[in-house]
């Protein structure tokens, strides 16, 4: 099958690939790109480890196709930390224990960024609610919880 | 789980999707693709073509129209969930909506694939069939509209014809003395319901003027409960009532045995879903 | 995972006229949407193939079809198909009997009994479907079986249903499938049971 | 002067044992540079992919490959037959058994593999696999454990009709595996026969699945030039997976590299030794190239490393005090379709003789018999140490049941049988030394902290209203650390752990154990052992394990051995360069070695102030100034082989409240208090904890892998199979006491496993005890709304007026 040329930008620099249609766009992000931060669990779409952030959104790039990526923004996990270092969703996470075999770490985090962005000021409640779609098997979700309140907490201060 | 090969299509108008789907042989429509690429990739559906209809402005949105809510068949759960409009006129859907699936799978299904998609265990049409929904289609023979009432035909199958897309989804608005109720019983986030009861009523005085009752994933696609909306519509409802319309709405469902429940379980939960709507309902009708 | 089945079709002709269909094993496959005698090894055993649409999901199977018993007396017939979805992933077995009964007016009935057993990723995964769509395709080719029974006769009725019998599609289809339900219905209306 | 204070400042700066330092891992995974398997790519890199059977139980008529091979980008598709001349188309399990590596003439459960395709990328495999033509013929099928000895069964497992001789004992059934049993059985019996009270309860504990969120992978790469294997592969036991490549393969040890690189979680799935290993390993061998394999969710569920599947009846005799006098436990196991069980080789149902709990049992009879049916092969201690859990579930169902017809409250009759605080080390009546224990302060310490007599009354007020309360107690006690050479092995290899430490010449540390983490926290956790018994700062100490060609032999994580063995070897070669350090800080300061003590980070003269070398001053020294005689450098080696088990235990409590219109079930408490003796870091040890707890909830409250009458497994994704999230996932309380164990160098014991182990049975306990009062003493596992909701239906209680 012929490829396509796709165009987008992967935190905040301009990438260019040939794909398959077929192609997924966590397939893409990991295999061209070489950005292995994102990772595939369940392939479903129901696990979340492979959360990326696309056009402002969360999203599932297991469920998505490369194509679909096409002239959109990206972000993972990669492009979380700046030149002013670790971004307190990051730092949260090493601070509250928030992570263990650090597999489904990268969704949680891209998903956990996107999250205080649309609920600054969450109840542990919303918080949960809100991380639903991400699964962890190590942490039993406590302390991510608790992680994405310090966040909250910084970022406010901020 | 990878997709077989397919060809890749963008759709920039609804004409161009249709005159699309009828070029390709087989062709499918990608919205949302949280129901077709799961199925995709478990090579148990295999589209030679996919139409991608994301592109197409005139499918999204939320307007209101006089006493009508158009919603674009591309809207999103989550554009459901943040609609004014709907937070407003149509909490039903708002509430319905934040119950599908997960935060980022509501980033990418639209209410006209899950609509259209024809599983039992999708959401929206049993709420469509409270709200007494009206769908605009278009095809290649132009437009036409259909009740979401006689729309839903079995399991992957409804009335959307031959290169038919399902444009507008159109709910009337929510008025003073009508009340809403949904609820949802599923065995955890992202799963399909083990059953789903919407419920529209509206009151004259204390008086159910007229009822909705329907059923999300107890039959082979989303139903009414037309005989337990008969026993309660032009009564006063109190609970004995609600008794007779629950019994009335275990026996309408048909549900398939799986791992969520054997037919006497979800139907009886069915029930119970329905009673809580309608309770609900009822409070919020009340005023 | 198994599921069985119990279905009746009113057929729009004599029970004679059933019977005398129902060993004409190509034809009574034909009714099944989507299925069709590839080879007739000799009239107990044949091979098949099946395409399934269903929404978005499509599957082929390709099998064998033994006619293990045929009565005569009771018109009674036993059929075993078995195939394996050409990926190889998931396989189908039915195991059915079919009869034919006779019916107030001249007119008869099919009824029979199906077993139909599901085994790989369709089972796995399919399951929530399966019975359902078991369903539906039976009642599609209950559909189809009594438009040959009608088109055995004479009149507009035949016609219709020799039209119908022309139009069947090659898989199981949700708008052709819409349509003969439609016909169903309005026989039930306008056929006078 | 404030001395004190100057030393306690640098014991805190040092962030040694006791201290919640901040996980060093921890950098990486945040910012997505940690290393799976799945992301290692290396030149010319081939894919493998799976043809599987759709069937449980068939023979394989013909395997046809033309049109798989005629696919460009296609570069082999193997076979058992292409295996055979390799002899590698069967493989040894772990459990004395073998297993086919690629279905040899017949499929023995569904989805087995039965051939391989490797191709350019995962694409083409995938499109391949489909093209692989397989031609079977269907067998009657059994997956129903309690028929597989019935003389009228199909057989299973032709490669071993006749012979009757099985690995662990006689088989008596050409489907039974082993029978194996542990105590007196007359003696048990016979009390049994005299007690004043018996009950017996029987009870299943399914089939589940560990599901790690990184399911299980490699990357084969052979160099041809050099004859020299390295795998990249998800394993727990890196090492024992290099012998067994080596004994199947014929390439010496020292030509096999195998490398864990990071891995995203294992819970006992990560064990075993799969075909998908083996296949890649010869792909790679053959076509001189890397090939990678990495399972699909549905792969992963499906195929590798199942747990449980026990049927268990638990009886205790006992006098009308609720006294227990004997203990019966019965098993029949459902091992699959190969007994791949990853247990030390002489227990063929691991340590399930630790089922008489935390109780001073006087006399016990365990009977298992393992059996195959048509399901997948593999039997790990999810979360647990070798079929533990099992063990607690059954003894502490059984005490609850034995309570309920006593009338005696579950709390006192436990504490009528705790073995009392003086009696340890006590011995078990089937052979465990339990090492120590203070069963009585922890219990008294938990009901007061939920004031369990208001719970009770409570639930007595609830249910005169029709209201469905349940309080849920598990007191259980853990056997880890396996373990003692004498009584423990894998493959003839004693169960011994190893850490190699390195003081460099200015006084930072490498160290390398045998054990692997997989988000333990080992990088953070070892380094803290070796800061407290060396005196260097934990941030200076770098761990490395997993890569077989630097670490030493080790037999790696799982049932909580990491700490107890793993991490005794570390204090001990600690310890041992410390002891050397000590005799060059004798030499410097030109004194006795007798004359120093040691202070948190230096040696010192004693009774002269002043006078004292720290630990970096001596690291320096052993490289330029030892005394004559001594070899320079400063490192050592320990192979800890731990003089007994350890015994972790906890008392658990949940409270929970059935909706009785759904079945649904909502943890209102769940308060869990563990003593795993000496904590090394609280904080990593408090996240393993809400981690056990939250795969205990998923094992109790939903998983299961229920087949059908045709072997096909029900829910093989995460959309059935339960997985909670935030939102199902109750709210955890943790609590501790300390109690260290006297035979470990530092006291600990492991703590991992603990809530898994104990809250399932407590969860069982709590929705039981809703129902109590309506005599039902038991319900199977999982407690699902469904299944809940049918015992709330079948009692009426959703009668409505």
């Amino acid at each position: 099958m012929a490829k396509q040329h796709v165009s987008f930008k992967l935190n905040g620099k301009q990438v260019d690939a040939l794909v398959e249609p077929r192609e997924l766009l966590v397939h893409t992000i990991r295999e061209t790109l070489s950005l292995t931060g994102t990772h595939i669990g369940c392939e479903t779409s129901h696990c979340g480890a492979c959360t990326v952030d696309l056009d402002g959104k969360s999203v599932k790039s297991c469920t998505v196709l490369a194509v679909q990526a096409d002239g959109s923004e990206l972000k993972t996990v990669e492009g979380l930390a700046d030149a002013g270092g670790l971004h307190a969703v990051q730092k949260a996470f090493i601070e509250e224990h928030g992570l263990q075999c650090g597999f489904c770490t990268p969704g949680m985090l891209i998903r956990a960024y996107r999250f205080l962005q649309e609920n600054p000021n969450p109840t542990e409640e919303e918080i949960r609610w809100g991380m639903s779609g991400n699964l962890c098997r190590c942490t039993g979700y406590q302390n991510i919880v608790k992680a994405v309140q310090t966040a909250a907490k910084t970022l406010q201060q901020a | 789980m990878i997709p077989s090969e397919f060809e890749y299509h963008k759709a920039t108008s609804i004409q161009d999707a249709i005159a699309q789907l009828g070029a390709h042989e087989d062709a499918k429509l990608l919205a949302g693709g949280h129901s077709l690429l799961p199925m995709m990739k478990l090579r148990f559906a295999e589209p030679p073509h996919l139409i991608d209809i994301n592109g197409i402005e005139e499918l999204r949105g939320i307007r209101l129209e006089g006493d009508t809510i158009c919603i674009g068949a591309m809207t999103t759960e989550n554009e459901l969930i943040h609609s004014e409009i709907l937070q407003q006129h149509c909490p039903l859907l708002v509430e319905a909506a934040r119950l599908v699936a997960d935060p980022q799978v509501r980033n990418r299904g639209t209410i006209g694939g899950d609509v259209a998609h024809g599983d039992p265990g999708n959401d929206h049409p049993a709420v469509m069939l409270a709200l007494d929904a009206t769908f605009v289609l278009h095809g290649p023979g132009g437009e036409r509209q259909q009740a979401a009432n006689g729309f839903f035909l079995g399991t992957y199958w409804n009335d959307l014809q031959e290169h038919e897309i399902l444009v507008e989804l159109r709910v009337p608005v929510i008025k003073k003395g009508v009340g809403h109720g949904y609820s949802k019983l599923k065995r955890k986030t992202g799963d399909y319901a083990v059953a789903g009861s919407p419920v529209v009523i509206e009151l004259d005085g204390e008086v159910c003027r007229d009822i909705r009752i329907a059923l999300t994933n107890v039959a082979p696609m989303a139903i009414r409960a037309e005989a337990a909306e008969n026993i309660l519509r032009g009564k006063v409802i109190d609970d004995a009532l609600i008794e007779q319309a629950a019994a009335e709405v275990l026996a309408a469902c048909d549900p398939a045995e799986d791992l969520r429940g054997d037919v006497l379980y979800k139907s009886h939960m069915a029930a119970e879903m329905a009673r809580r709507s309608i309770r609900a309902a009822l409070l919020q009708a009340r005023g | 995972m198994q599921v069985d089945l119990e279905k009746e079709f009113e057929l729009p002709g004599s029970a004679a006229q059933g019977w005398e269909f129902l060993q004409n094993i190509p034809a009574v496959a034909s009714c099944m949407p989507g299925a069709e005698i590839t080879d007739t090894i000799d009239e107990h055993n044949y091979k098949g193939k099946v395409k399934m649409k269903i929404g978005p999901a499509a599957m082929a199977f390709n099998g064998d079809i033994v006619i293990s018993n045929i009565d005569a007396q009771k018109r009674e017939l036993n059929l075993m198909g078995k195939g394996q979805d050409s990926k190889g992933s998931s396989s189908a077995s039915m195991d059915l009997t079919a009869w034919i009964v006779d019916a107030d007016g001249g007119k008869s009935a099919l009824k029979g009994n199906a077993s139909v057993t599901v085994t790989g990723k369709a089972a796995s995964l399919g399951g929530r479907m399966m019975m359902q769509v078991a369903d539906q395709i039976l009642n599609q080719f209950g559909a189809n079986f009594a438009d040959h029974i009608a088109a055995m006769g004479a009149g507009v009725e035949a016609e219709e249903a020799r039209e119908h019998i022309a139009q069947q599609p090659q898989e199981i289809n949700g708008l052709r499938f819409a349509w003969s339900v439609f016909i169903g219905w309005l026989r039930s209306l306008f056929g006078g049971k | 002067m404030d001395n004190t204070a100057e030393v306690q400042d640098r014991e805190d700066s040092l962030k040694g044992v006791g201290c919640s330092r901040k996980r060093k891992e921890d950098a990486r995974f945040v910012q997505g540079t940690g290393r799976y398997t799945d992301d290692l790519k290396l030149p010319g890199m081939l894919f493998a992919d799976m043809v599987r059977s759709p069937y449980a139980h068939a023979r394989i008529k013909s395997i046809n490959k033309e049109k798989a091979l005629a696919l460009p980008g296609v570069h082999a598709v193997l076979t058992a037959e292409d295996l055979k001349p390799l002899n590698l188309h069967w493989m040894p399990t772990l459990a004395g058994d073998v297993q086919a590596v690629l279905a040899d003439e017949k499929v023995h459960f569904q989805y087995q593999e039965v051939a391989v395709v490797i191709a350019d990328d995962r694409y083409i495999a995938a499109d391949a696999i489909e093209l692989v033509e397989v031609e079977y013929e269907e067998l009657e099928v059994l997956v129903d454990a309690h028929r597989a000895m019935d003389d009228d069964a199909p057989i299973l497992r032709e490669d071993l009709v006749g012979k009757m001789d099985g690995a662990h004992s006689t088989r008596v059934h050409n489907n039974h595996i082993f029978n194996w049993q542990a105590g007196e059985k007359e003696a048990t019996d016979r009390v049994f026969e005299q007690a004043e009270v018996t009950v017996k309860q029987d009870m299943y504990y399914p089939r589940v699945h560990p599901c790690p969120m990184e399911t299980c992978g490699c990357v084969a790469s052979f160099d041809k030039i050099n004859e020299h294997l390295t795998v990249h592969l998800t394993s727990q036991a890196p090492h024992i997976v290099r012998t067994v490549v080596s004994m199947l393969s014929g390439i010496p040890e020292s030509r096999i590299r195998i490398v864990s690189p990071d891995i995203g979680g294992g819970f006992g799935n990560k064990v075993g030794i799969y075909p998908g290993y083996v296949v890649s390993i010869v792909a790679s061998i053959v076509l001189g190239v890397p090939v990678k394999w990495v399972e699909d969710r549905m792969e992963n569920i499906s195929t590798t490393a199942f747990a449980r599947d026990y049927h268990m009846t638990g009886e205790i005799a006992a006098d009308k005090e609720g006294r227990i006098k004997a203990l019966r436990v019965n098993v029949l196991a459902d091992h699959g379709a190969f007994d791949a069980c990853a247990d030390p080789s002489k227990f063929p149902a691991g340590l399930m003789h630790i089922c008489t709990g935390s109780y001073d049992v006087p006399v016990a009879h365990l009977n298992v018999d393992g059996v195959y049916t048509n399901k997948a092969p593999g039997g790990v201690a999810y979360r647990c140490s070798f079929r533990v859990t099992e063990a607690v579930y059954v003894i502490e169902r059984t005490m609850d049941v034995l309570a309920q017809k006593l009338g005696i409250d579950k709390a006192e009759i436990r504490r009528r049988n705790f073995v009392k605080v003086e009696q340890f080390p006590y011995k078990t009546c089937l052979g465990w030394e339990l090492d120590s224990g203070d069963y009585h302060t922890a219990l008294e310490k938990v009901l007061n902290a939920v004031d369990y007599d208001a719970l009770r009354k409570e639930q007595q007020e609830k249910r005169t209203q029709g209201e469905l309360m349940g309080i849920g107690l598990c007191t259980f006690t853990e056997i880890v650390g396996a373990g003692p050479s004498r009584n423990c092995d894998i493959l003839g290899v004693g169960m011994f752990d190893s850490a190699e430490i390195r003081v460099h010449p200015t006084g930072s540390v490498m160290a390398r154990m045998g054990t692997i983490t997989q988000g333990q926290g080992h990088q953070t956790t070892y380094a803290q052992i070796i800061a407290s018994e060396l005196g260097i700062s934990s941030d200076e100490i770098s761990i490395e394990e997993g890569d077989t060609d630097t670490a030493p032999y080790g037999l790696g994580t799982y049932g909580s051995r990491s700490t107890p063995v793993g991490g005794a070897a570390t204090a001990v070669a600690a310890r041992k360069i410390r002891a050397k350090a000590q005799k060059i800080a004798a030499h410097l300061l030109e004194v006795s070695e007798n004359d120093l003590e040691w202070e948190v980070d230096r040696f010192k003269v004693k009774g002269v102030p002043g006078q004292e070398k720290t630990m970096k001053e001596v690291a320096w020294a052993a490289y330029n100034n030892v005394p004559e005689g001594m070899e320079p450098g400063l490192e050592a080696v320990d192979y800890y082989d731990p003089p007994n088990f350890t015994y972790p235990f906890g008392i658990y409590l949940c409270v929970l409240d059935i909706d009785k219109s759904t079945g649904e079930t909502k943890v209102r408490r769940f308060y869990a208090l563990d003593d795993c003796g000496t904590r090394i870091n609280p904080m990593i040890i408090e996240g393993q904890i809400h981690g056990g707890l939250t795969e205990g909830f998923a094992v109790a409250m939903g998983q299961e892998m229920p087949f059908d009458e045709q072997g096909n497994l029900l829910g093989n994704t995460l959309m059935d199979y339960f997985v909670p999230t935030f939102v199902e996932t109750p709210h955890w309380e943790t609590d501790y006491t300390v109690t260290p164990s006297p035979h470990h160098p530092l006291g600990a014991k492991g703590v991992a496993e603990s809530p898994h182990v104990g809250s399932i049975p407590c969860f069982t306990s709590a929705i039981v005890d809703a129902f109590a009062h309506l005599d039902v003493t038991h319900m199977d596992m999982p407690h699902s709304a469904y299944r809940v909701w049918q015992k709330v239906h079948e009692l009426g209680l959703d009668k409505r007026a």
